[in-house]
């Protein structure tokens, strides 16, 4: 089983982002589980969610404390929330931020950073980092197809949205496979 | 046109001799027709009309608590919505029920706006639980809760109007009757049944009982309501008076002296003071109504 | 007779229950004086003052209370109550 | 077919099935999800239902209550606050034996305030004569819908039932349910058969009041249908079985239960967790099992009785506590098993969104091993 941890800011769509790579991994043959740190966090509060997947039925309700990979929305939430928190060794960080790294994680996890706010501004117009930094986690762990990850795109947005969010995501994919970020 | 020959409510009730609210219903149920489901809250009604397994009602009937008769209401509308039924809903309750602890319901059930008619028998205190006062109880009025005594006059407030506070919610049809005055109750349950949307009817339904005088004085006391102003029968419909009845007032120690409920206005000794501001409660409906002749 | 589910009845066994019972006073109509405004048969709490033929009601004593509220209110003076005495 | 959708949107989707003619709920979190749901579905007219907008909940249920009593499937959904704010309402629709089925996302009381997840709201609504099944994964939540509706409107059992499912845990979580089409739904579920109905062509009068002659009778009878619920819920969930696949035909469930030596009992979504606990125990050799509750009222007792017969020790994981005495589960556990040798404790844990992870479940294990038990596990000792 994989965990996945991701760190945000109420607002960001940081749920939104655990359910569609949920979706996307579950259109993969994946057993997926996705859910929120449950809270009354308001917009701009640092706020989690999780996903967990499996080849098995997944039946532990816990929150994620040992992720394998995480991602963070946002890089300004590294200064007060210990986002590399428990990470397992051979874990995988995905940072939206403009600056390429100087992050003190454990042993072992390797990061990516991304600029997702600068890809999100151009391609949708707004600083919607999730859907950018979903194609970055697909890029990065193989976990999921991106055209799993179109799909579920496409199944939350409509239209334009889903089409500017999409060629958000695809572009935080290819800079991540192309080994860009 | 109403259809008096309607009785569908059988003897062997046990209401008191005389009871306001049985004769009430009676007229009730002349004007809403055979095509009409009745919901019921606690109270003296429930009481003396349903102890299992005889039933006085004639007419489907539910009761269910004291203060979700409207709520109840709304869903056996709603259900009747769904499956084409042409059944009328009918709300009868006391003033308990309605203008206090029902309150919430009933105001959700108006602003819905549910097709049901919302019936208050108000006998201006909790008679089912031993006469103690409701927000419909009347200035000075002596219950069990607000009882006269040496440094009280009885109920300290003004009875809530409810009338307004429904027509607020923008029922199309809120009314006022007496069951004095038969003719006049009977042909407004018809119109308020009629209508489509949540409308209301407040009737004055003297107590004998909890307002202390004897059973064969019930609807001469509920005229005397009518004739001193401190009862007015109006009709508001889409939230504008249409209608009130006119009357030639009496001072309204007439009303007040037949009533136990008052009687310490009048002994050890009269007391003009309070007497004087329960005329100023007629004059103010006299004006507001425009009722004198 | 076992229980109806959910405490229900169907109409019926309401006037199991004789009032009849409670009463102190009983209504005596008299024809002559009657004018068939059948205001007692409408105000009666009980319903059970029935129309027999032309200006001819009957309480039906098995739940009339004797609440003399028909008697006060007849325009003709038509009821007068009498007290039970046995 | 096999989908991935949030808790609450399976149970409303599981709702839309069971095509519920009035539908009167007032949202509450973490419950909104499913009327919101529900509302859009009526919207869409993808569910042709009445759906009431109540003021409250006290006025969902009493619309519930109209409704069903003039002959329509009813549905509503609540927690917490919500639900005791029902509290009246729910043993009046009881007493009056209508069929209702309301979901309940459950969640802590206050005070303190919490919307976050235990099931006390539920467990004290245990008195008030509504059939309460708990669901551990939302697939369960799902079914347990249509197993609810099947069985209490069976006019030989005429009770309405809670299906519940773990606020937030269970409500708010994406995970894979395999969604029963129409046709199977209306298959295992007849349309709606009142047993009796408001109608001006056949008047009763509903909701009579009992004497002293008669109020002991109904409460009886109520009772014997309570307890008739549970050869109901086993033959419906054979049914069910036998038309989609998923084994409910039990009130308790064992999970390596067979040759455990300390058993745990719990309800709910806690299981999940505490099933894969067990599997990391198995590993070291400590014979431990799980005894799920999947319905609660009525209490399957002499089947928990006859589960347990065979263990040393008992461990109920509490997600409740009735102050002034111990967990609910605990105090049920305790009488199914008076007079046996077998050991049992009670831990309250998990309160107020508290969450558990599979290293409390072992410690729980140790504990009751250790012969310690009837306490709050996992409390923050630094606060008291």
């Amino acid at each position: 089983m994989r965990e996945l941890r991701i760190h945000g800011r109420g607002g960001q769509g940081s749920v939104t982002a655990a359910e569609l790579i949920a979706v996307a991994a579950f259109a993969g043959g994946v057993y997926a589980q996705a859910f929120p740190a449950f809270g009354v966090e308001r917009r701009g509060a640092p706020v989690q969610a999780f996903v967990r997947l499996s080849d098995e039925t997944i039946r532990l309700r816990s929150q994620v404390y040992e992720p394998d990979y995480i991602i963070v929305q946002d890089s300004t939430l590294i200064r007060d929330v210990n986002v590399f928190a428990g990470m397992k060794p051979g874990g995988i960080a995905i940072v939206n931020t403009e600056k390429s790294g100087g992050y003190e994680a454990p042993e072992g996890v390797r990061i990516i950073t991304i600029d997702a706010t600068k890809i999100a501004l151009e391609e949708i117009g707004l600083p919607i980092t999730n859907t950018a930094l979903m194609g970055a986690f697909a890029a990065a762990t193989g976990e999921i197809d991106f055209s799993a990850l179109e799909d579920a795109i496409r199944g939350r947005f409509e239209g334009k949205l889903a089409d500017t969010n999409i060629r958000s995501a695809q572009r935080a994919f290819e800079m991540v496979k192309g080994g860009n970020a | 046109m109403v259809d008096k020959s309607i009785e569908n409510f059988e003897c062997g009730h046990r209401a008191c001799g005389g009871c306001g609210a049985a004769t009430a219903v009676r007229m009730i149920l002349k004007g809403a027709g055979e095509d009409v489901i009745v919901v019921s809250p606690t109270g003296c009604l429930e009481v003396f009309t349903t102890p299992y397994p005889e039933t006085a009602w004639k007419v489907p009937w539910i009761h269910s608590l004291f203060e979700n008769a409207a709520a109840v209401a709304s869903g056996i509308e709603a259900s009747l919505k769904r499956q084409g039924r042409s059944e009328k809903v009918l709300v009868i309750g006391g003033d308990g029920a309605t203008v206090d602890i029902g309150m919430l319901c009933l105001s959700g059930a108006f602003e819905r706006n549910h097709d049901i008619t919302y019936i208050c028998y108000d006998n201006e205190a909790y008679m089912n639980t031993g006469i103690q006062r409701s927000g419909a109880t009347p200035f000075d009025a002596s219950t069990s809760t607000s009882p006269a005594g040496s440094c009280s006059m009885g109920n300290k407030h003004a009875k809530k109007d409810v009338p307004a506070i429904l027509a607020a919610h923008g029922s199309p049809y809120v009314a006022t009757a007496s069951l004095s005055y038969p003719t006049d109750l009977m042909k407004k349950v018809e119109t308020a049944v009629n209508t489509p949307g949540a409308t209301y009817i407040q009737i004055h339904a003297p107590c004998c009982t909890g307002w202390g005088f004897e059973g064969d004085q019930t609807v001469a006391v509920g005229k005397l309501a009518i004739e001193t102003g401190l009862w007015v029968n109006y009709e508001m419909v889409d939230g504008v008076l249409r209608k009130a009845k006119k009357v030639k007032r009496k001072p309204v120690e007439e009303y007040l002296s037949v009533q136990k409920r008052f009687r310490h206005l009048f002994k050890p000794k009269r007391n003009e003071e309070e007497i004087a501001k329960i005329q100023a409660i007629a004059d103010a409906n006299a004006a507001k109504f425009g009722i004198d002749i | 007779m076992p229980l109806n589910i959910g405490c229900t009845a169907r109409p019926g066994r309401g006037r199991d229950n004789k009032t009849g019972s409670w009463r102190v006073f009983y209504p005596i109509f008299t024809e002559e004086t009657c004018t068939g405004c059948e205001i007692c048969v409408l105000l009666c709490p009980e319903g059970c003052i029935e129309k027999k033929g032309e200006k001819k009601y009957v309480p039906d004593l098995d739940y009339c209370k004797g609440c003399g509220l028909c008697a006060e209110e007849c325009p003709g003076d038509a009821i007068t109550m009498e007290k039970e005495e046995k | 077919m096999k989908e991935i959708l949030e808790g609450s949107h399976a149970v409303a989707e599981a709702v839309r099935l069971c095509r519920p003619q009035v539908v009167s709920a007032y949202p509450i979190t973490p419950q909104t999800h499913i009327v919101e749901a529900l509302a859009s579905m009526v919207a869409d007219c993808k569910l042709d239902a009445e759906y009431i907008c109540v003021e409250s909940e006290f006025s969902a249920l009493s619309a519930c209550i109209g409704a069903s009593t003039a002959g329509s499937r009813t549905y509503s959904a609540t927690t917490s606050q919500g639900l005791a704010l029902m509290y009246e309402v729910c043993f009046n629709a009881a007493g009056m034996r209508l069929p209702i089925v309301m979901t309940i996302a459950n969640r802590a009381m206050s005070a303190p305030l919490s919307i976050w997840n235990d099931q006390q709201d539920s467990i004290s609504l245990r008195d008030s004569g509504w059939i309460q099944l708990y669901a551990e994964d939302n697939q369960e939540a799902l079914d347990l819908h249509l197993l609810a509706y099947r069985v209490c409107e069976d006019h030989d059992i005429l009770l309405p039932a809670f299906v519940c499912f773990d606020g937030f845990i269970l409500s708010h979580t994406y995970e894979p349910v395999d969604m029963p089409t129409q046709e199977e739904v209306d298959a295992y579920l007849p349309a709606f058969n009142p047993y009796q109905r408001l109608d001006a062509k056949d008047p009763i009068s509903f909701g009579m009041y009992a004497t002293p002659d008669y109020y002991m009778e109904f409460r009886y009878e109520n009772q014997r249908a309570m307890l008739r619920a549970k050869e109901a819920i086993v033959r419906y969930g054979t049914l069910f079985k036998e038309q989609f696949g998923r084994d409910y035909s039990g009130l308790i469930e064992g999970y390596e239960l067979e040759d455990a030596e300390i058993a745990l009992v719990a309800m709910g979504s806690i299981c999940g967790t505490v099933k894969d606990a067990i599997d990391e125990m198995r590993k070291d050799g400590i014979k431990v099992g799980l005894l799920k509750i999947r319905c609660f009222r009525p209490f399957p007792d002499e089947e928990i009785a006859a589960a347990l017969a065979h263990v040393k020790t008992v461990a109920i994981l509490d997600k409740n506590v009735s102050l002034g005495s111990k967990g609910a589960v605990g105090l049920e556990i305790k009488d199914a098993l008076y007079g046996s040798s077998i050991a049992v404790y009670d831990y309250i844990l998990g309160l107020g969104g508290r969450d558990i992870r599979k290293k409390d479940i072992r410690a729980i294990t140790k504990l009751a091993e250790q012969g310690s038990g009837d306490m709050f596990y996992g409390l923050r000792e630094e606060l008291l």
